[in-house]
């Protein structure tokens, strides 16, 4: 793989692509790629998106309460949302809550969160799942914390418009995932081999394209210094960003 | 105004939780009672019906751990970045405790439905998810407003207690919650209202009100304790940030039984906390 | 955080309410925008579909008179100690507007499922009662959580504009309401949120956590206008009380429709405000 | 009539014994006999019940916004209300909206203000009407704003126990009102001439008891200064106590 810039790079360049020119972005917890590409999108937009990073007291503007994200959402006013899932499947359904039969599980995942809620309400979902293997892109979720389509009668002007992996970039639209593109040093074979479910594969597949230097620049100096105060590791690590102290 | 006595010891504060009772607390981020919370541990309650809302991390996994909890409700227990709440999920796996899984949104509207004394209130998404198929107490309609419209309603939760943990209270009992104002909908909504604080807070909250905009009267509240750093180690908002080195020791003790009862040992019996 | 360009003249932040919007605002204690609503007479606004959440006084009474309003929804409109709303009692009896009679918690929950994204709440009381029998868009059901147990649906109240006065906002369009909550309900619900105040705080209201517990993030807001007593002659919560003197005089003058033109040429018209 | 008291101090301490012992009673707006009643109970209750009076800053606890006094009703923390009516009838319907044809009124009143929803969750509401006259007391109010009483199956903890007037006061249970007394200066004659609508009334009726001098002193003393804060006009002319200037 290419060494002038990182996998956590190219990814949030990619989200912020997907993001497009929207009113308001909203990122969950313990998500900095998505805070990234938040961050980055709102730099270009000139302080368009909204970002809203759960969790940080800077970036988040509610005043009602937990609650105050979901009315938001409910009320249209969240046009971009990411989720992730322990198991995602072909049909966009993600399951959040545990593997096996669920009276009888045999792994446990935390609980599904808002997702059961934002997923029909968030015109844009982005789907957002490092790890890209058979064990978590499935043929079927076991638990489906919420579907990826609905019926022509359920209320939902939201839903997945995107997966995207370590390994690989996929659009979804009517049901199905399309690979659009392949990240740098990974190849079609090797999604294939690594996904559980079945998605539409074009002829000719493009690879992921690197970050351009402008948005390198303005991720590292403009963007980390403001992720370093929700990710403070994160920022060090990926960006070389200093920890900053908590305020106690 | 008469000053009720609202403001007493921990134990006494927490008398009106009993066992099997139906006990509503906040999310990770807006105040945990933790202070509290190793007090209900030593006393050894017992079959909580303990909503979480909407998640919970070490509250959830220390009550679950110590076998306090009888049916948890919730969106999701985690340790966040600490990892996957270790008690939590062997309580699940070897079915120790009744899961209702919820999802946040859901248990937000619940309470509400109660605060506003409605027997349920709708909410959108749901239809289609697991989640839904799991809870026969959600029901779902066709909205008389619509045409083909099906849509889930949520039957009220009413908490016999709410518990949490504020930056301060005053001797009226008036609590001081700031933005966390699904605080105020708990307290609303419940029978009761606990809140530990780091301070007592000399004068009336209300009387000032630029502080009243963000205080619980302490007509909604049964009891006041005060326990400085009471949310530790999680959080207190604008207070003090989560003791992310304590929560990581406790993800690695409490990976296993023998460890977790370590754990109890030392930072709930032995009174360690900060 | 950008300061979008979000402080305005008052007639510039008072553009987005145009003929025929559904205009929701505050009732006559709340904050009410009398400096708007001069201005929206002065510009000869028609039509209004108007709700006052839940009750009005001068305002309603202003814009019946003036024949801003086509159809009104409220619980009451009424002077109060001042005596009946005579420009509304005479609009009832003369039929000139078309009346859409509430009960105050009706209000509040149609604009909180609006906050909520749902097409409907339910609502308590009101089953027998003519509010109900003669609002042919609320339905009522039997509860599927009851046992023959009918229960009020009301459909989801969503404003194009909600319009009210403030103690103060910033540049960043937060609004610090305080108390006064159902503004920020107003504003969730509502399409677009347009706020007079009394002055601009400098700084950010969101950086103070005591400030912030009282503030309607600025997201929420359109425009912003200064108006120094813009509620005048009704109260400002903490701020300022009515004036009674002047509420009489009103009372006075619009019992006739010539006193009322008089009383609007001299008091919207030639700005005698205070 | 008797000049050691004056009528609303009769009707203060009536109300005051309606009251009973509660947790909390509320008090609407332009309402300073109630007003005068709660504050009286409050102060025999040594600080029980908790009294709101809706305007007044010093005796309301409400943060939630004007919302609130309603939810707190729907939860069953209001024990104690009061309500009025352009018309009451004989059932104990009010009607706060208009008289004539809904669609063609002849005079129009305010509205319905909360009673709708008040009227059937508050356990104990008093109806209060100072102007006793077949104008006011109808055999059947023109529009029902909220009903006296309800079918078994419709959710109703609350509902009216009473009825006071300049005249006397009835009681109200099983649909209809029952004369309990009848006040000082006024006779049974009277009320029978007066009110609109059948009642009970029984052989004898006693006289509305006067207030006992602690009542009264406890008013002009402790409670009159109290209720000047919102009601400066009243307490003027009722108590003489001096006007409060008001904050600006």
């Amino acid at each position: 793989m290419n060494a002038n810039f990182r996998p956590e790079e190219l990814l949030a360049d990619q989200i912020a692509q997907l993001i497009g020119d929207v009113r308001h972005v909203a990122v969950g917890n313990a998500s900095p790629i998505p805070a990234t590409a938040a961050l980055l999108a709102r730099e270009r937009g000139n302080g368009r998106p909204y970002v809203s990073l759960l969790g940080s007291p800077k970036n988040t503007f509610w005043t009602d309460g937990a609650r105050e994200l979901f009315d938001c959402a409910g009320q249209g006013r969240i046009d971009v949302f990411f989720l992730s899932g322990g198991q995602i499947d072909g049909q966009g359904n993600i399951n959040l809550v545990s593997i096996g039969d669920y009276d009888q599980p045999k792994v446990r995942f935390p609980g599904s969160f808002g997702s059961a809620h934002l997923y029909y309400v968030v015109p844009k979902v982005i789907l957002f799942r490092t790890e890209h293997s058979r064990r978590t892109l499935v043929p079927r979720v076991d638990f489906v914390s919420a579907p990826g389509a609905s019926a022509a009668n359920v209320y939902r002007p939201g839903g997945p418009v995107a997966l995207i992996t370590n390994r690989c970039l996929f659009s979804f639209a009517q049901g199905r995932f399309t690979l659009v593109s392949v990240h740098p040093g990974h190849t079609v074979a090797e999604v294939v081999e690594n996904t559980g479910f079945d998605f539409v594969c074009p002829a000719s597949v493009p690879e992921t394209p690197a970050p351009s230097p402008a948005t390198l620049k303005l991720m590292r100096e403009v963007v980390a210094p403001q992720l370093a105060e929700l990710y403070p590791q994160f920022a060090a690590q990926v960006f070389g960003v200093g920890t900053a102290a908590f305020a106690d | 105004m008469t000053a009720f006595q609202t403001v007493k010891s921990l134990d006494e504060a927490l008398a009106p939780i009993v066992d099997g009772c139906l006990l509503v607390v906040p999310r990770e981020v807006s105040g945990v009672p933790m202070a509290a919370t190793r007090a209900l541990l030593r006393r050894g309650i017992k079959n909580l019906h303990l909503v979480a809302l909407p998640t919970s991390s070490l509250q959830a996994d220390l009550l679950i751990g110590a076998g306090c909890v009888g049916t948890l409700e919730t969106s999701a227990v985690s340790l966040g970045e600490y990892g996957p709440a270790p008690r939590f999920t062997a309580a699940i796996l070897g079915r120790s405790i009744t899961m209702k899984d919820a999802t946040c949104p859901a248990l937000h509207t619940a309470l509400q439905a109660a605060e506003k004394g409605v027997p349920f209130m709708p909410l959108r998404g749901l239809i289609g998810s697991d989640v839904l198929k799991y809870r026969d107490d959600w029901k779902v309609i066709d909205s008389p407003f619509g045409n083909d419209d099906p849509i889930v309603l949520l039957p009220a939760i009413k908490p016999d207690v709410a518990l949490f943990h504020a930056p301060m209270a005053d001797r009226f009992g008036n609590v001081w919650i700031g933005r966390q104002r699904e605080l105020a909908t708990m307290a609303h909504a419940a029978e009761k209202t606990i809140a530990t604080v780091e301070k007592i807070h000399d004068g009336n909250l209300l009387d000032d009100p630029v502080l009243a905009a963000g205080t619980l009267p302490g007509f909604y509240v049964e009891s006041v304790a005060v326990c400085a750093r009471g949310a530790w180690p999680l959080p207190l908002p604008d207070h003090y940030s989560a003791d992310g080195e304590h929560l990581a020791l406790y993800a690695k003790m409490a990976a296993t039984a023998e460890g977790f009862a370590e754990y109890v040992e030392r930072y709930v019996y032995e009174r360690k906390a900060a």
